[in-house]
Formats: structure tokens, sequence, C-alpha cells
């Protein structure tokens, strides 16, 4: 089909679809009055059923937390695939891109950088129960935290952090982990994903139960999952500086 | 309120649309990033506070990050192909 | 006052064409992709817009009392996650275009014939 | 029953994490054991589930967030017997699939088996689900375990073109169907099914209207129906045998049974009126899917291609009896899904086969080399002869049951479609069986698509045809014969085809009400002598066609015309671009056309 034609067809398609849409978002509750119920329902009986003060956590780890299993296991597929795709790193002698260019001060202060932004990530990941943030944010702020090893030391040693074997044991292990909380319900006559751990004092870091640990092991698999992402794309420019 | 969420909103939509105009990629990368953080404050004006911290660290950064690198491997690969065919 | 209740949906709908349309003329693989990313912003717009609630507080309680009329988690919920999944889904897609490159020295998909016919 | 029902999901999905980390140390007779295991476990659990759920509907709540009142706060699996055998059908495929690949397919560093895996979890949870946006999430995870399976040969350009074009078509299909989750949470404010359709009510107007059309448009990606097809064969021909399996044996109907699901359960009411648009809209699109995708499958000459067009015209009937709509007609569909995942997995074995011994997939190269595989030839006949709806195959069953399911015209109309489809599809499977299994007749026209060739998936000797590769295909081909034998067959397919479509029923399973327990069924006669007589004249059809194309050297300049569907379909075939470009655009076309019928005819 040549563009000229294809254009056409978007352009009556995309109108009809423009209406479509439109005369349904007519018909759609106002702007700005969301009528509930299901929001409102479990706004209600979050904080007292889960002592979590984050709803919308409380929701992605406990009560949907059906779909968050799916959605992390999409993560998980995703990264497979990339690892698959991108496989055969037969070394080879490239011209490696030169990191010549960063200047001393970049370096330090990328390396002190990395403390924090740790430690910020970590937070992160382990208050989602409490204030915004948890296993998702979390995670991708402590990947980046690892993204600025490779910007402060001269590469090896990211390399040697993020093709570490065990690194695709602990992203495994993410993805399990959150499996298991759910199996170890049943293992106490529960159905899948409930509850049985104490929930704790609301507002305590090791309140809410399995949600704490599932944010965690979220936190866990996102974290080595965008490590791992950023190697296998850097993998080939890695690999020309080897020798 | 409502007139500021608006603005933002039609904000959004402008930029939206220069990312995918943007024909050059490293460029659509850029605005794909500021695009990204726009949406952030996005998130949060309209109370939504998880998501814009994911947005940003995600949108703005992480998946920008990500398109980089990938070009970044290609024109790494594009690179080592010339230099090995003119030895 | 029609109108301004359709903003945000007319902005998601838009949104939605503007990816399609990057899509529809695109004439590079990274660049298709990107567009992929647009059209997925606009249902973060739509279900952004659904859940909102004018006045209300975000849904944590840690600051608030409960009680307090707060807009809706539930889509909160749903995008957060969708927007940590989707950037590695980006990612598998560019694995596709940056192994297609590497086989077959282009990134144009006018140039890339394989599959006709 | 608190352990049960998530058991399908969740051991794979663990299995696959644990092979995963382990896949560098362990051996790989090790890693395709598990992997076996865990699909064999599925299997067992899943048909223990039907044998349950025939009996009661099982209602899983996870978390334990049981409904309070009318407002269900978790999210829930019910399992009624419909969705569990599609589940054993998953089980089953992942099975034998795993089988063929142990020991020798490339496996991309065992990155292959954990993707097998989750994609059966994923084909499993969504067989289950009774949440909108987790039917959503499971879409998602099987469409990426899929664009991942697609991309395991990367040694050449096209597979990856071919899975890249699969991707980004699913991937707008996915973001059309979330919209319209979005609209009808705007809505209703629920995400259960039973809920929505209960708050949405009788509800018909644009809203309802415009949420339905997008969330069936990914659906109908899903399901390669016309003029949403185009991604179909791309992703087939690129993608390794066990892949190609899955694809067309069931992740293809999963999206016309997601489509049956929403529609009866959240639109089922909205749409009752005695003129129903969906319906209507319905026949239409499966009537032309079937002929394009005959006729298409007719004109290719590359094996993966021919199956994955006729693929696209089994969907096209499926879709057309779905328009039907009466329960004879959906009981129709179960066994047509069920038996034509047999056969069409059968013929993508069998094809694996061909492509392990003689290392191609274009029908001109394999030209008469495949006169020594005997059994292999059989299968492939059989094989043809299931396309065609010969009894005893399973496909003949269904065939039956949707013609008898309405009467006047359109059970001539059914009767016609599916003489078509299976003349067309069964033509071609015979033409390839002639050219490569007989050597009659000459090599035949080739085309560009056929040239794609595909590096072996095999890395053991090929001179042989070990069991473990030859047997799937044959336990697929059984299959779709043993299943005409189930006793009580027609009753079990009423049964649950009536469970799919009542409406009242499913919520009244989702919030534990009492329900009409022991509806009456009753029973389907057969009409035996018509499905004979329909077999035997669509394998003679067939047979003649393929021997026009075969021999169409010595045959009257002036009779050779069906011959020339096989190589001048040159037009149409153009459209198959490989641009994944036009690919969306048709899609939108699509939802702008499927849109205005819906709208028109309200």
């Amino acid at each position: 089909m040549n563009v000229k034609w294809r254009l056409g067809m978007f352009f009556i398609a995309g109108a009809c679809f423009l209406f479509f849409y439109l005369i349904a978002a007519r018909n759609l509750p106002p702007w700005g009055h969301y009528p509930g119920p299901y929001g409102d329902v479990i706004s209600s009986l979050a904080v007292y059923q889960r002592h979590a003060t984050d709803v919308v956590n409380a929701i992605d780890y406990d009560y949907r937390g059906f779909d968050t299993l799916g959605e992390e296991f999409i993560l998980f597929t995703s990264i497979i695939g990339v690892m698959l795709l991108l496989r055969d790193p037969k070394p080879r002698g490239g011209t490696a891109e030169s990191d010549e260019g960063l200047s001393k001060t970049v370096k330090v202060s990328a390396g002190g950088l990395f403390g924090i932004t740790l430690i910020f990530g970590l937070y992160i990941c382990t208050h989602g129960q409490l204030t915004p943030g948890g296993g998702f944010q979390g995670g991708v702020i402590v990947a980046t935290a690892f993204m600025l090893v490779y910007i402060a030391e001269n590469l090896r040693r990211f390399k040697a952090i993020a093709s570490h074997p065990l690194m695709e044991v602990l992203e495994a292990l993410g993805a399990a982990l959150y499996a298991l909380v759910g199996v170890s319900a049943l293992a106490v006559g529960l159905p899948f994903l409930t509850n049985w751990i104490p929930l704790g004092t609301t507002g305590d870091v090791f309140s809410s139960g399995t949600i704490a640990i599932i944010s965690a092991s979220v936190g866990l698999e996102v974290a080595t999952g965008f490590i791992l992402l950023s190697y296998t794309y850097l993998q080939d420019i890695v690999s020309g500086r080897e020798e | 309120m409502k007139i500021a969420g608006s603005f933002l909103l039609l904000l959004i939509a402008v930029s939206g649309f220069m990312v995918v105009r943007t024909r050059d990629v490293t460029s659509q990368t850029l605005a794909l990033s500021f695009y990204g953080l726009l949406l952030a404050v996005m998130f949060f004006f309209f109370q939504a506070p998880d998501v814009a911290l994911s947005q940003i660290v995600v949108g703005a950064v992480a998946l920008p990050l990500i398109i980089m690198l990938a070009i970044a491997r290609m024109k790494h690969k594009e690179k080592s192909k010339g230099s090995e065919g003119g030895q | 006052m029609l109108a301004f209740h359709l903003i945000p949906y007319a902005v998601a709908a838009w949104l939605f064409l503007c990816g399609l349309y990057g899509i529809v003329t695109s004439g590079h693989l990274v660049h298709t992709v990107i567009s992929l990313v647009v059209l997925q912003t606009s249902t973060y717009v739509l279900l952004l817009a659904v859940g909102f609630r004018w006045g209300a507080v975000a849904p944590v309680f840690a600051d608030i009392s409960p009680g307090v009329v707060t807009v809706d988690p539930v889509v909160q919920a749903l995008m957060l996650t969708d927007v940590v999944v989707e950037a590695t889904v980006v990612a598998l897609l560019l694995a596709m275009v940056v192994k297609v490159h590497e086989k077959a020295g282009t990134l144009s998909p006018d140039d890339l014939r394989m599959m006709r016919g | 029953m608190t352990t049960a029902p998530a058991l399908p999901v969740a051991v794979p999905m663990l299995c696959a994490a644990f092979l995963a980390a382990v896949r560098k140390w362990l051996p790989r007779f090790f890693i395709d054991l598990v992997a076996v295991l865990a699909a064999l476990f599925n299997l067992v659990l899943c048909l223990w589930l039907l044998h349950v759920s025939w009996s009661k509907s099982i209602v899983y709540w996870f978390g334990n967030w049981f409904p309070r009142g009318h407002m269900v706060v978790g999210i829930g699996f019910v399992i009624d017997p419909m969705g569990a055998t599609l589940a054993v059908v998953a089980a089953f495929l992942t099975l034998l699939g795993l089988i063929y690949s142990s020991n020798s397919m490339e496996s991309g560093k065992n990155h292959y088996q954990p993707l097998m895996l989750i994609f059966l979890a994923a084909m499993t949870g969504f067989c289950f689900t009774a949440d909108l946006f987790n039917l959503f999430v499971f879409f998602e995870l099987m469409s990426t375990a899929a664009f991942a399976l697609c991309g395991l040969k990367t040694e050449e350009p096209s597979p990856l073109q071919g899975a890249f074009n699969f991707a980004v078509t699913n991937t707008v299909g996915a973001f059309f169907t979330l919209t319209g989750i979005g609209i009808l949470y705007g809505a209703t404010g629920a995400l259960n099914m039973a809920q929505m359709g209960m708050l949405l009510g009788s509800r018909h107007d644009s809203l309802a209207l415009t949420a339905c059309l997008f969330i069936i448009t990914g659906f109908l990606i899903k399901a390669a129906v016309f003029p949403f097809h185009f991604w179909l064969p791309d992703a087939h021909s690129v993608a390794p045998t066990p892949v190609c399996v899955l694809f067309s044996g069931l992740m293809v109907e999963l999206g016309l049974f997601a489509i049956l699901r929403v529609t009866s359960v959240i639109f089922g009411s909205s749409f009752a009126g005695a003129h129903d648009p969906l319906r209507s809209s319905f026949l239409v699109l499966g009537g032309t899917t079937a002929v394009w995708g005959g006729m298409m499958s007719f004109a290719e000459h590359h094996l993966k291609r021919v199956l994955a067009f006729s693929t696209i015209s089994h969907s096209g009937l499926m879709l057309f009896a779905m328009g039907v709509g009466t329960p004879k007609a959906i009981a129709g569909w179960l066994i047509y899904v069920c038996g034509h995942a047999a056969v069409k997995s059968g013929l993508f074995f069998t094809a694996g086969i061909l492509l392990h011994r003689l290392r191609t997939m274009s029908e001109p190269a394999l030209f008469a080399r495949g006169k020594g595989l005997k059994f292999t030839a059989v299968l492939w006949f059989l094989g043809g002869c299931g396309l065609a709806a010969l009894p005893p195959f399973a496909t003949s069953i269904g065939e039956d049951m949707v013609s008898q399911a309405k009467h006047g015209s359109l059970e001539l109309a059914c009767t016609a479609f599916f003489l078509v489809s299976g003349i067309l599809t069964g033509g071609a499977v015979f033409r390839v069986f002639m050219r490569v299994f007989c050597g009659w007749g000459d090599r035949g026209p080739s085309d560009r698509a056929a040239q794609v060739d595909e590096l072996p998936e095999m890395n053991e000797e090929h001179r042989t045809i070990p069991f473990r590769i030859f047997a799937p295909a044959a336990a697929c081909v059984l299959a779709g014969i043993g299943l005409t034998f189930l006793p009580d067959l027609d009753s079990m397919l009423l049964d649950a085809a009536k469970r799919v479509l009542d409406r009242a029923g499913y919520i009244a399973t989702v919030y534990a009400a009492p329900q009409n327990a022991g509806m009456a069924v009753g029973h389907h006669g057969l009409k035996i002598g018509t499905m004979i007589a329909h077999g035997i004249i669509a394998v003679a059809c067939a047979w003649l066609l393929a021997s026009w194309a075969v021999f169409h050297r010595s045959i009257p300049r002036r009779l050779r015309w069906p011959s020339h569907m096989e190589g001048s379909m040159r037009w149409v075939r153009q459209l198959q671009s490989g641009q994944p470009a036009d690919y969306v655009a048709w899609a939108m076309a699509g939802v702008a056309a499927l849109g205005g019928a819906l709208f028109l005819m309200k």
C-alpha cells in the first residue's frame, strides 16, 4: 500500500475513531465527579483491614494483588525476552566508547550520589504501604543507583556487578518470591495471596503484613530487572573493552 | 484549578503531538523525556502521587535511557562494522 | 459546560490518534516504538480523568484522617503497574529493533521487505 | 477448593522463575524435564477442575476478598466448563510442544522453556478470570511471552521483522482494549465482569457501544479476523514449531473466547434486543474472514504460511458460529475449537518434522523430497481431511452443530462457508501433499515469502525422525479423531455452551447466589448422514482443487482457472506488505467499519 492510500485510510478511520470516542465520553459522568463505588469502598476499608495508609499500594499488592503478579511476570518475561534476543555476546574487539570525556568532578559526584540514591530507593521500596512509593518506583531508583556506578567507575565495576551470575538468580527470585507469598497462604489453608502475617501497627515500617513483603520482592525484581536490561544493551559496547 | 488543569491537559496534547512529529530519533527521545516529565506533573496535579513518582523514574528517566542505550548500541555496531569493512 | 467536561477525554482520544498517526507514517522502527509510547499515555489520561474528583485529595491516609473524600485509588493502582511494565515491553520491542538493525543493516520499514506477499 | 484453582497459574509461574534462575547451571535434560512435568501437572489439574466444574462452576477469590454485598473488592476466578476445557487444551498443547522441543531444539540458552511456561500460565489465567482488568493483564502477559518466543531465532532478519509486526499490532490492540475498559470503568465503577454487566444493565447508548467496540477490537486483532489479521502469517512463518502450535491452536481462539465472555456477561443485556447488530457484524466479518483466509491459504507456498492462513479462515468460521449465537452454535464452536486445535497442531508438528528432516519450509524446494516419509505423509493427509471436516474428525461435529443451530437462510450460509473454507484450506494441504510427498506435477510457482528460508531449529543429526518429534504430531491427529468418540459429548457441549451464554447464571455464581441447577440440557441429534456427505464432498472437492493446481499443465487451457488462484493473487497478496504501518491502518479501518455498523444498526 502506498503512503497516500495509507494516510487517506488513517484520516477517515481516525475521524470515525474520534467520533466514537467523544460521543461515548459524552455519556460518562462529568469530569471530576467520579461516582464510585469501587474506589470509595476500598478507600474506606484499606486502613482498617490492612493497616496500610497508602491505599494505592494496598490495592496493588493486596486487593488486586493477583493483577500485579501478572504485571510482574510481564516485566520478568520482557527481560527474558530482551536477554534472549540480544544473546550471543561474542567478545569482539571493536572500539569502545571512551569515558575519558567525563571529568573527574562528574565521577566523584556520581560516586557520592550512588549511596544517596541507593538509600533513597530502598526507603521508597520499604515504605510503600505508608507513603507514595513502593516496589515498582523504589526498584527503578535502586537500578538507577547502579547506573551511576557505570558513570562513576569506569564501567568495569558496573560490568562486574551486572554480569554476575547471581544477578539473574536474584531477578528470578524476585519474581518467585511474589508467587511464593501467594502459595504460602495456601499452605496455611487460605486462598492464594491472602494475608496471614500479623498486621502490626498502622504507620509502622513492618506493618500491613504481606503488602510490605510483596513490595520488597517487587522492588528486588524491578531493580535487578532494570540492571540486567541496561547491561544487556550495554553488553556489546562493554565487551569491546575487555582486553 | 479547573483552568490550570485544562491548560495542563492541552499542553500535554500539544507536546504529545510534537513527540510524534519529531522524526530524528535522538531528539525524539529527548522530547519523550520532557513529555514524560510533563505527564508526571499532571499526575501530581490530579492527586496521583504514586503514579507521578513512578512516571518520573520510569517515563522521564529509565525509558529514555533504555531508548538511548538501544540507539547507542546500534550506532556502535555501525561504527565497528564500518571499521571492519575498512580493514 | 459539556465541552469543558469533554476536555480530558478529547485529549486522551487525541493522544491515541497521535500515536496511531506516528505508527502509520513512521519511516524508522525506533520512531514506531516511541509513537507506541505516546499512544499508551492516552490510556493514562483517560484513566486519570475517569477517577478524578474536584477538591478531593490523594488516597494516602498517612497525613489525613480516614473519611476524607479522595480521588479513586483503583485507577491509580492500574496505571502504576502499567507505567513500569510498559517500559520493559518497550525494551523488548527495542531489542527486536536492535536485532533487525544488526542483521538487515537498516531501520526503514520500506527497505525491509522480507515478509512481503 | 482453597488451593486448586490458583495452582494452574501459580505453578507454571514458579517453575518458570525457578528455571530462569538455574538455567545456566543445570543440564538441558533437567530443565526440559521440569518444564514437561509442570505442563503435565497443569494438564491433570485442569482436567480435574473441568470434572468438578461440570456440576457447579468454581468460584475462587484471590486474597480471600469475596464480594461485600454487591461490591466485588478483589479479583476472582470463575471456572466454568468452557473455560476449563480451553485450559485443558492449553496444557495439552504446551505439553506436546515441550516434548517436541525437548533435548534438541534451539532454546536460546534455555530461555525458551520458562517462556513457554509463562505462556501456559497466561493462557490458563485468561480462561479462568472473571475480572475484566485481570483479563487484560493476562492478555498482555500472553502477548509478551508470545513476542519473546517469536524472537527465538535471531539468525535471520525476517523472523525479527515478523515478531516486530506482531508486537506492534497486538500492542495497539491491547491499548484499544484498555481504552474500552477505562470507559466502561468510568461508567460503572467496577471491574468484575459480572458486576459490570449488572450495573450496565440494558443500557444501549453510545457509551456501551463504543466501550464494546474498543474492547473487542483488541481481541479481534488477537483472533486474526479480517481486516485485523495481517500480523498472523508474519508471526507464524517465523516462530518455532511448538510456538506456532500454541499460536494457531489456542491463542487465536482465546481472542474469540474473550469476545464471547465479554459480550455475553457484560453486554449480554445491552445487546439483547431483537435486532442484534453485534451478531450480524460477526456473521459478516466471520464469513469474509473464512473465504479470504482460505483463498490466501491456497495462494501461499511457504508451508507455515499456508497453515497460518488456514487458521485465519477457521477463525472466521468460529466467529461466524458466534454470530449465529444460539447455544447449539456455541456448543459447535467449542468442539470446533478443540478439534481444530488438535488438527492444526498436528499439521504444524508435521511441518516441523519436514523442517527437521528436509531443512526448508518452501513448497517448491520441498518438491518430491518427502517421498520416503510414509508416516509423515499419512499424518499430513489426515490433517488435510481434518481441516475439510471429514468425519470422524471432531471438526465435523462442530460443523454439524453450527449448521443445525438455526434454520432458514443462515443454515444454508453456514454450510456454504464451512464447505468453502474446508475445500480451500484442505485443498492447499492436499496440494502440498501431492507435490511434496507424492512428487506429482511440477514444482509449481514460488514467491518471495516462500523463499524466507528458515534455518532448521534442531541442533542434531537429521537423518531420522526421533520418537519424541513424531509422537506429538500423531497424538494431535489421534486426539482430533478421539474427541468425537467421547461419551455424551453433545450434551456436555450443550451444557458448557448454555452456561457461557447464561448471563444471569454467571452473575449468580459470582455472588454465590443459589443457581437454578440442573438446566434442561437435552441432546443434539447428530445428522450423521449429512455429516459424512458434507465431509466427503469437502474432501473430494479439495482433492480436485489440489490436483487441478498440481496437474495444471495437462489440463486444457480453458479449464485452468482454479489453478490460477494459486499464483495469480498478486494484487491481494500485496496487501500483506510486511509493514506494521499498513497493518495498523487496516486495523483502524476495521474499527471504523465495525463501529459504523454497530452505530448504524443501533
